[in-house]
């Protein structure tokens, strides 16, 4: 079981990381319809974020949200919020985090905005899509260069 | 993280993305492009990815595939590969 | 065509070969131990956040505090976006008459029970929507999420009733305001540290503006934070659609 | 009294569960396209509310004030999905319709195999 751990689920979500990104970049640079390179880009795009969001798993650990007992509810704040006494009494009692049981939080806030900032790029790119199917009445991308007046040679 | 259940959806994932590349149906792609895209959202949240799934649920699953569909409909329906 | 397919297919291959054989050195998948997890940064935010923010959402804390100056570029980058599909196929103010009439333009006939459950369920997914954004302290959540579900909730307007039924309930001009809006108070929450005397985006000073101490000061402005960037990501969302669904004319739609 | 409770919540997401087997099968094995959103609309509603219910009996069976409250979160989930379900299901069957699919007819499959018939 361990052998089999090791070789094979250790790596297994890298090696798929890696199809996928070579199935859209393939797509971006062979298919012939603009759409679907875009569906390619699309499928890099998740397989990076796939990349990434591996890269912070923890075994046997929990979601990066703490819990009642350890954050409780006006806990801090509140308790220094009546001017005169300061009382750090629940600072105290307060469990340690061991930051072994919980999922590392950075790689899923980098890539929490990187898939909105992906959204809105792609509606970018399918406004220029759009664009160029005004102009040539077309998608694809040998129709389109047939369309387009080449300088001296043409 | 469970394992299994992370291997599962990973060969789903990579079927998916394959399909959404091959079919002519522009339509079609954009709806399987959805669809991987929901796979993707289990996937996080079952490495402890919550807010990244819960992100992707909203804009993957939804204004993604809603843009690209209204991209299609406006355009061309046929793709020629 | 084909010779291009086959140089393409061998250079993905080279390349995919090459990071199969890099993902040798990288970490076991949820090794706890690897260099990404039990770095200093990662174990620094695990640890400390609590008692710099009393906001048990790690991500959240991170997003906003810690790292709110890469969040504030990225609403930046959306609100950026948001005016290059603008740029690149509306037409502005000026609205002119069509040549001839397109077909998704005709008047459809639009169905009574999709309008009657969108009616019913538009007020839901918008108190939801905001129930995200400020619950996004505790639970996962925040301006982004949020922001999508309120732009979906206009979206969804728009694919019913169609797209003029919802430009009357969120105009051209209002989104494009309110996405300014959204920016404005992000970067004015950072400027108003500076004003106080600290650095960009240092929330600690903000207790003089806020009331209570530094830490609820902090706690209190990540949620103004987090609505700017609702504003900015709703807005968004809906130009898109409303742009890409009427190539820009912003009358039809689907 | 727990041990009834976790019967009760697992007897109904494994009702939930086979509901959604048949509404798969019915998916894969129905002739056309109105009958299979007829499998996909009814049974994918049903187990999901009834996967939903039992997920509720059970978060409510630790009788705690905060353990109710998502106990009614989660039956708010499922009143949204009790109304947009049939709906879509609606939505996609009128875009059908207009799209001109025609409904299966059984008399006409007979034809054919009849018609075929003599020639094999």
């Amino acid at each position: 079981m361990d052998f089999f751990y090791q070789t094979f689920i250790a790596k297994f979500n890298y090696w798929i990381y890696v199809i996928l990104m070579m199935i859209g970049l393939f797509a971006m640079i062979a298919k012939n319809n603009l759409i679907k390179k875009l569906v390619g880009m699309c499928i890099f795009q998740t397989a990076i974020i796939l990349f990434y969001v591996s890269i912070g798993v923890k075994q046997d650990a929990r979601i990066p949200i703490l819990t009642k007992d350890e954050v409780p509810h006006g806990g801090h704040y509140t308790t220094e919020h009546h001017d005169g006494h300061k009382d750090h009494k629940a600072d105290q009692e307060r469990p340690y985090i061991d930051a072994k049981t919980i999922t590392n939080p950075i790689p899923h806030v980098l890539m929490l905005t990187a898939i909105v900032v992906g959204v809105s790029t792609l509606g970018v790119a399918l406004a220029i899509a759009q664009k160029v199917h005004l102009h040539y009445g077309s998608l694809e991308e040998d129709e389109i260069l047939a369309k387009i007046p080449l300088g001296n040679d043409g | 993280m469970i394992w299994s259940f992370d291997i599962i959806i990973l060969i789903f994932l990579v079927i998916t993305a394959v399909i959404a590349l091959t079919v002519k149906d522009l339509l079609a792609s954009s709806m399987v492009l959805g669809i991987y895209s929901f796979l993707i959202c289990i996937l996080w949240a079952e490495m402890g990815a919550v807010d990244v799934a819960f992100t992707e649920a909203a804009v993957g699953a939804g204004v993604s595939t809603v843009i690209m569909i209204a991209t299609v409909f406006q355009t061309a329906r046929k793709s020629k590969d | 065509m084909k010779p291009m397919k086959l140089a393409a297919l061998l250079t993905v291959i080279a390349t995919g070969g090459l990071l199969l054989y890099a993902t040798s050195d990288l970490p076991d998948w949820g090794d706890p131990l690897s260099p990404a997890n039990a770095g200093d940064l990662s174990t620094h935010y695990i640890q400390d956040s609590r008692d710099d923010t009393e906001v048990p959402n790690l991500v959240t804390a991170v997003l906003a505090d810690y790292r709110g100056y890469d969040t504030m570029f990225e609403t930046v980058v959306i609100f950026v976006a948001g005016l290059g599909i603008l740029s690149i196929l509306g037409q502005g103010k000026r609205v002119e008459p069509l040549a001839e009439p397109v077909a998704s333009e005709g008047n459809r006939e639009r169905d009574m029970i999709t309008i009657t459950t969108c009616r019913l369920v538009v007020p839901i997914i918008q108190i939801f929507a905001l129930y995200v954004i400020a619950h996004g302290h505790y639970s996962p959540g925040g301006g982004f999420q949020g922001g999508v579900m309120l732009g979906a909730s206009f979206i969804l307007i728009a694919l019913t009733s169609g797209l003029p039924d919802a430009l009357k309930r969120m105009s051209q001009e209002r989104a494009i305001f309110l996405a300014g809006l959204g920016v404005l108070i992000y970067a004015g929450t950072g400027l108003l540290c500076m004003a106080l005397g600290r650095n960009f985006l240092d929330y600690e000073i903000l207790h003089k503006v806020l009331g209570g101490t530094g830490v609820k000061a902090r706690y209190d402005s990540m949620l103004i934070v987090e609505i700017g960037v609702a504003f900015t990501v709703m807005a968004i969302m809906f130009i898109i659609y409303a742009v890409l669904s009427s190539k820009g004319r912003m009358r039809g739609g689907l | 009294m727990s041990f009834l409770i976790n019967m009760i919540s697992g007897a109904l997401v494994l009702v939930g569960l086979t509901f959604f087997l048949a509404a798969a099968v019915g998916v894969i094995r129905f002739p056309d396209f109105y009958t299979r959103m007829h499998a996909a609309g009814k049974g994918d509603t049903l187990s999901t509310i009834l996967i939903l219910l039992g997920i509720a009996v059970f978060t409510a069976g630790n009788f705690s004030v905060d353990n109710l409250l998502i106990a009614v979160k989660i039956m708010a989930i499922a009143v949204f999905i009790m109304l947009t379900s049939p709906t879509s299901t609606h939505a996609l069957m009128q875009a059908g319709y207009d799209d001109g699919i025609k409904p299966f007819e059984k008399e006409k499959e007979d034809e054919i195999e009849t018609e075929e018939k003599p020639t094999a």
